[in-house]
């Protein structure tokens, strides 16, 4: 991979010991370069364990504002011995490896294309710190420092950024100071400074938060009025339960009276979660859960329920890799068949699919008023990429004057100017039926609910006509579903292409940043990011439009690209996948290599990929 | 809002304090087999809330799968009902719960239902000390699958297939005791008297109330053979007590004779009266009640009655202190946080 | 419907009370005809329900062999009070309606077009027989008496069937022969006889049985050389495990010691019921279980262990009309979609789709041997119509001489003559690799089982290169799979057709009857029957070798038809569905008339459908 | 078949009775936080193995998923080991105790993974009674998904979170009493005396064997305020008995005295010695055991030892009555019917 980093334009992995601390140092780190305007990415890659396995951190900086992952490490920051040659060998040719030098690294060990950068650690922070319970954080710091003097970083917005994390401790303060100035001292004497590549000012990230995405859509949930969540812990999900009490016990505990507007259980397991769900929306209150695959495959039986049952319901799958003891801390997004076809029988959902924090506030509170007004589980999916890493998007905002749209549901006023009830009646012929609230009215309204074998007015029958009809019925609702979902995003090329990209979720950032790249190159690439199912119009004359379609995913089988082509009756042999399935996100070198393959010759590319 | 009442009724018919016939409390007619114990057990809980004069409406009814899980549909037509999946209605009856504390809920199950596939769901209903009465219409087999064994037939047991279970069986009320349920009680299809004021009592109770009620299945489990046919239960039933459910309302009538019972007070202030205590068991001492319940097993009795009450465990909304309103009451100006805050969240994230 | 019913060619249906032992009586009927050399096809149509509810049993009887269901009742035998009404509106215009006129009808009530034929099949039991306990029983032949006598049955034949019912009880024989007489004289007495349809002996019936695919699943099992099955109750799959138990105690049982050479577990429910079948399959045992769509949908989280740990895992699947609390007594082919991808990830199964209980038998033993030999879940695709209807087919068979293909199983000897032995390390290139059993070879062989995170040897690792070379691996071992599953059949039109129908299952029988009808009709059209997942190149052939393509199946979506494009990679536009979901066995008359809507004009119909 | 041993032994170390060291019941480096209690159950695993002198690839090793279950890899690197999913172990070593009999099954589980995604699996394994040592590494906690409760907390207590439970804790030990176990015990991970001797006797009982450990997560809850904490445990751990294990081949030593303890016999011959047995509580009284646990519970003390054995109770291939031989040994002369089989059963459909 030839190196074109520059100012503004460089990849920086942090490689530590899981459970040493160090994930504070590093979330620093890439803070100061948002905070210094500069747009930043940054991605853990965790094991499944708690303490004393590797664990990487990696940053990228883009002035242009390309945020995907990149390949290519021109700095390495090595400080766990367990992996330090594997991270020597991660090392980009000509980039920069720093150790800590506290055990030297035999020569012969060493590779002639990278660049060393000693600096023993440990012993500096030893030398400069008491008590021993803090060295180990110190040491963090003091990398820091080091880095900021090697690329330009701006001390005072550190500084300022250890004030807001320790906000009147200055004694703590200080000795954080102390330590990054010693790193940076360590760097200044030892070392030429700044490195080819490294940081500059810039007005980039102004306005712009650093937030994961599970953080958003517990906020999400929060705004949008959901008052029971029930969940079972499951990583990368658990921290959307975390986000939802935390902002719970901030924002919704009744001043008065000290008492809950919320009620959070964890559940003995997934399908107690999502029963318990499906128990509250069907009492009248917003409920959701949050899990991963597993969890999914386990609630199947359920979300089945809720689709026949007609129960809204919201799900927030944050995929990972499969299977259930398969990668736990790496991200996919192979959930995508499973999500939409949940269930044995003919079942069908919609599904959502945020590609930044911001979109995961706003889609979580979409998700609560698709599920009340199409009376159906939504799925919210997201993946360990976007859930578990902070990502620059933009602040998240609500409409004062905003009214939940709670659906179809009659008071005990609507039904005392009815004549009839029925729950399951197509007045409004959109194929959504009204429900009732448990006790909303003493002699009108009250029904049975169960899955199908039942009649418009919610009588047992075993009555294949009926069945039928209801079966019609919940596709007529499909269809009202399409004019409601979040449609479709472009990023048309002005000259009009014949190639489509399909992307959505995660596989965004380098997917718009891969189309910036082929347009550099000469070639016309037209962009749509997929933001829900069932697919509208739109979606299908995009791909009608457009000579060759790339869909870009996460998974090994290229399962987006079946459902289009399942829903929307288009010819396979024109929808090419491009693909990457091994738990890290996908990169826009990636996607341009797949591409360029199937279209050598980028002018006249699309004829010939027919 | 008026309470509508349909238009003819019997004039005799008797009313009860808010106004309703007991035939308001009835469902569609049922399709069990002629002589199921389920249909008995639906019978009681329509007295029983005709009787304790709940609203119909106020009431939610779930269940899981099976004959016993189809009966709501055969009682309380004007209150909601949900027919849910396989062994999971404990789980929705907790969602609904949480949605609404304001509601009085009967959750339906069978022993298949419960004591096999709903046995996660089960321990875990009672450790959270839900609001509501947990029936299990117990029959020892499968009923509606045709007759297979369940977890809760007894060993050397057998059905109409012949074959004598196997596997050491589960004895709900124990379990319930040892995982710390506040309300447990044992009944029998066939005992109204005894049945009917226990489901009134575990309606009152604040908090969760099991009632494992033995219904014998006279297609499947009826046979000489079995422990949980009509006979069998008939003549090994040993009761704790002869029970009166005595509503917040009423006073306590002259029938319970102190020295000899004993009064337990509910917390609504409805009391419930026991009269002729079984030796050496306290109905308020969880223990006592274990001990009960395997020293009669192990002669092959069955006890019935109020086996345990603690009144004053706390339910499931004052553990997670939630505020007075029904949950699913709180409009978009009850939660959503202000504009400020959002800022200041965005601010931290800066 | 013009009735084009006659000779060997009609449609009878009983109308009983579910619980009230008319099964026996029914079955009798129907097995008279098929002795009388007749084809016959016999369809129950039951509540979910214990007893008192209606309940139907539905006879046809075809000498050109068309075994499908038909609709339009020839002769509607109503002995429910229920639903006579509702029976005297679905007998056929011109068609024949007896009942029980114990209580007659009243005249106002009655069809003009319909012939009455009324009989005391009550008032004639009570006052023949003593014991009210058979009473009832004997009501029920007397009404297979009045049939015979319409019908022209042979009386002896139906005297054979009493004698092979009750060996040696004479007396059960007697009052049995006497119900039977009494009916054939009260219609020999009151009607005229025989009707215009009825039965002429043919031999058609020579060397074939009548038998239901669960019986038949239960029988493969046992000769297949399974030893533990592990199963929940669930309709229409109890009588799978039922059937296995019963050969098992009947056919495995050592006879030196009297102890069993199978265990069989109700579980406590499906989850555990799989579990037990992976423990037992990873422990060197054959064991399967057999469930319907709610429990496919419990066991998706360990169907996705078994397909990534690689564990033989036989699961039949008695489809049945979704979801949870829906119709668990009509049949549907509605879980094709849930078992091809079951669980969460990326995941896709061998699915096995028997038509007749013969192949049910067969192909639970293919399942047997290709979950071993692939190591991997297979899922037997039968349906409620299928497993709890007597079909007639051809008798089961089993070679002698067969041996089980126990796949790639290392003995202490292999171990001990290997260099390293890798559990995962694609030796042969097949994508299949070799396991060894616990317990096998005191220090060579054993492996550490887990979902993914591992390498070729099995040691844990997270890295992503190891993990994509796994899941390139399985998917290079579904290339393996299919040479390996069982072939389609074809029935081609000898002159060469543009149309091609493609079914599978119990959409078999009517559709290659109403590929016989088009035919007639002067339409071309080759057939395809499916056997299994993953397609062969030859069913791509099938195809792209015809303009137009019919999926007939039975369920709302057209699952197989998205299966197969998703896999072939097929034009959607060519592929029409043909769908029925009401329940009922999907008719001839139904496929007919949607592929003639489709293709109005049948010489240029191909053309027109493009 | 040969016992091939590896090249290099230190020559001193020691050799069980069919020549194996202790090494060769050692695992992959473990991966655990330092001062997992797991490790330590681990290493008793180990010893205990060693000690009881089983063919390392005779034991097969199954687990759900958590920190404890990730345990297997860690110990008896010669056998087989099936991480599985979480909560179901019992039932996939249900599925392989099936299909041999022969083999020795040690199952390890977390609290999360038995007491809640686990506990219908749990309860259903104990009444199939396997024959199998089943061993709970139960720290209190979600270990491996950072520290959230399980429904083994006890009320009241927190960990590193710091928010006290407030659902009433499951006692795992009780509930297999309760549910009919042969086998129950519990210890500590910090008490190897007591460890070893319980899993030897659990593994020599011919049937399920539920050894409940208290094995705290230093990482999250090992805090002040957890009744699962190193601490706690060790202030409030009260045994019933020294428990001392003697296998089939050795004499009782001299070291237990008669009149203060009771020696129980296992269906091989081996023994299990209890000295000094709390006063009232014996050893083959269920009913004993459970006001013993609750008693004990009641003062926030833990009791542990072996809490209740019969030995005679039927193990599952006993209930049935399967073959002598394996059943993954059969072959097709085994399990083939007949020809003539064959064609009788077609006559019978005709
Ligand atoms: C997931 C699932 N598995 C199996 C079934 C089939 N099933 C229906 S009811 C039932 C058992 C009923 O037994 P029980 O709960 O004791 O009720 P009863 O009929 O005896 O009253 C079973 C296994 C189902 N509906 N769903
Ligand atoms: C179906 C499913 N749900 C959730 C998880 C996530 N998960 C992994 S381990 C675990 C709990 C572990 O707790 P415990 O069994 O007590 O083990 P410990 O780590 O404490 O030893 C959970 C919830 C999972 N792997 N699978
Ligand atoms: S089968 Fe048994 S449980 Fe079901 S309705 Fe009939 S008697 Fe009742
Ligand atoms: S997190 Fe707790 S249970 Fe897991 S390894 Fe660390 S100390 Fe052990
Ligand atoms: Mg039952
Ligand atoms: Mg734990």
């Amino acid at each position: 991979m030839s190196d074109r980093s520059g100012i503004n334009d460089f990849v920086v992995r942090f490689a530590n010991v899981n459970g040493t601390g160090s994930a504070s140092a590093n979330t620093m780190f890439a803070k100061t370069i948002f905070r210094m305007g500069v747009p930043v990415s940054a991605k853990n890659i965790f094991p499944s364990n708690i303490q004393g396995l590797p664990t990487w951190y990696e940053v990228r900086v883009n002035g242009e504002g390309h945020i995907g992952r990149r390949e290519g490490v021109n700095l390495m920051i090595s400080v766990n011995p367990q992996s330090m040659y594997q991270d020597l060998k991660n090392t980009m040719s000509g980039g920069y490896f720093m150790y800590d030098s506290t055990w030297p690294m035999p020569r012969e060990k060493r590779r002639e294309d990278v660049h060393f950068l000693e600096i023993p650690l440990m012993q500096l922070s030893n030398e400069h710190f008491e008590d021993p319970r803090f060295r180990q954080l110190f040491k963090n710091i003091i990398y820091v420092g080091a880095c900021a003097t090697l690329l330009n970083m701006d001390r005072e917005v550190i500084v300022g950024l250890l004030r807001d994390q320790f906000p009147g401790k200055e004694k703590v303060i200080e000795k954080n100071v102390k330590a990054l100035d010693l790193g940076m001292e360590y760097a200044k004497t030892h070392w030429e400074y700044p490195l080819p590549f490294h940081v500059t000012p810039l007005d980039m990230t102004q306005g712009k938060i650093m937030i994961d995405g599970n953080t958003a859509c517990g906020l999400g949930a929060v705004y949008a009025g959901a008052t029971v969540m029930a969940w079972y812990p499951i990583t990368p999900s658990t921290s959307v339960a975390d986000a939802f009490e935390k902002y719970c016990k901030q924002l919704r505990v009744d001043p008065e009276t000290g008492k809950n507007k919320f009620a959070i259980l964890q559940a003995e397991d997934e399908l107690a979660a999502i029963g318990i769900v499906i128990g509250a929306n069907w009492n009248g209150a917003r409920a959701f859960t949050a899990t991963s695959g597993p969890g999914v495959s386990l609630m199947n039986e359920f979300i089945g329920l809720a689709y026949f049952a007609e129960i809204p319901t919201v799900l927030i799958d944050v995929q990972r890799t499969g299977p259930s003891t398969g990668m736990p801390t790496r991200t996919q997004q192979s959930d995508v068949m499973l999500g939409f076809y949940a269930s044995h029988g003919d079942t069908k959902h919609v599904l959502l699919f945020p590609s930044t924090p911001t979109e995961c506030f706003e889609m979580t509170a979409t998700a609560f008023d698709l599920a009340d007004r199409l009376q159906t589980p939504v799925l919210l999916m997201t993946d360990l990429d976007l859930g578990m890493n902070d990502h620059m998007s933009d602040p998240l905002t609500w409409d004062a004057d905003k009214q939940y749209d709670k659906g179809k549901v009659l008071s005990a006023e609507d039904l005392d100017q009815m004549e009839t009830f029925g729950r399951y009646l197509d007045v409004d012929e959109d194929g959504i039926t009204y429900r009732t609230i448990p006790g909303t009215h003493p002699s009108k309204g009250s029904f049975f609910t169960r899955g199908t074998s039942r009649d418009e007015l919610a009588r047992y029958t075993e009555d294949g006509a009926a069945y039928v009809r209801n079966m019609d019925r919940l596709l007529k609702k499909w269809e009202t579903a399409k004019s409601l979902v979040p449609s479709p995003q472009f990023y048309p090329d002005p000259s009009g292409a014949e190639v489509g990209l399909i992307f959505f979720g995660t596989t965004t950032d380098s997917a718009l940043e891969a189309m910036s790249v082929l347009r550099n190159e000469g070639m016309s690439v037209d962009g749509m990011r997929l933001k829900a199912t069932p697919f509208s119009q739109a979606v299908l004359d995009f791909i009608l439009d457009h000579k060759t379609i790339f869909v870009i995913e996460q998974n090994r089988d290229g399962q987006m690209r079946s459902v289009l082509i399942n829903e929307l009756e288009v010819d396979p042999q024109k929808v090419i996948s491009v693909l990457n399935y091994d738990g890290f996100p996908i990169t826009a070198v990636h996607i341009t290599r797949h591409i360029r393959q199937h279209l050598p010759h980028p002018q006249s590319a699309s004829a010939k990929a027919l | 809002m008026s309470y509508k009442r349909p238009a003819f009724r019997h004039p005799d018919a008797a009313i009860n304090e808010i106004g309703f016939h007991q035939k308001d409390y009835e469902g569609a007619l049922s399709t069990l087999c002629a002589g199921c114990g389920h249909d008995s057990i639906s019978a009681a809980i329509i007295q029983a809330c005709f009787e304790l004069s709940i609203p119909p409406h106020r009431i939610a009814k779930i269940s899981g799968i099976g004959c016993s899980s189809k009966t709501p549909t055969y009682f309380l037509a004007n209150s909601h009902g949900f027919n849910s999946v396989h062994g999971r209605m404990p789980s929705v009856a907790t969602g609904a719960v949480m949605a609404n504390k304001d509601l009085t809920y009967i959750g339906v199950s069978g022993d298949g239902d419960t004591a096999s596939i709903g046995m996660g769901q089960f321990a875990h209903v009672v450790r959270r000390n839900l609001n509501m009465v947990y029936i299990v219409m117990n029959n020892g087999c499968y009923g509606l699958t045709k007759g297979q064994d369940s977890a809760t037939a007894d060993v050397g047991s057998s059905g109409k297939a012949g074959v004598p279970t196997m596997f050491s069986s589960i004895d709900l009320a124990g379990l319930a005791l040892e995982l710390g349920a506040g309300f447990v009680a044992r009944s029998f299809s066939g005992d109204k008297n005894q049945l009917i004021p226990l489901i009134k009592a575990g309606i009152s109770h604040d908090g969760f109330a099991l009632i494992d009620v033995l219904s014998p299945c006279v297609t499947f489990n009826n046979t000489k053979s079995s422990t949980k046919s009509y006979t069998y239960v008939r003549d090994h039933m040993e009761s704790t007590s002869i029970a009166d459910f005595v509503p917040v309302k009423k006073e306590i009538t002259a029938s319970v004779q102190p020295g000899e019972s004993k009064t337990i007070e509910m917390h609504d202030g409805s009391k419930i009266s026991l009269s002729s205590i079984a030796e050496g068991w306290d109905p308020k001492d969880r223990l006592s009640a274990i001990n009960a319940i395997h020293k009669a097993s192990l002669e092959g009795e069955v006890l019935t009655g109020l086996l345990y009450i603690d009144a004053a465990q706390p339910p499931v909304h004052k553990l997670l202190n939630t505020v007075d309103a029904p949950l699913n009451s709180l409009q978009e100006r009850d939660l959503v946080p202000s504009q400020e805050a959002l800022e200041e969240i965005n601010m931290g994230f800066r």
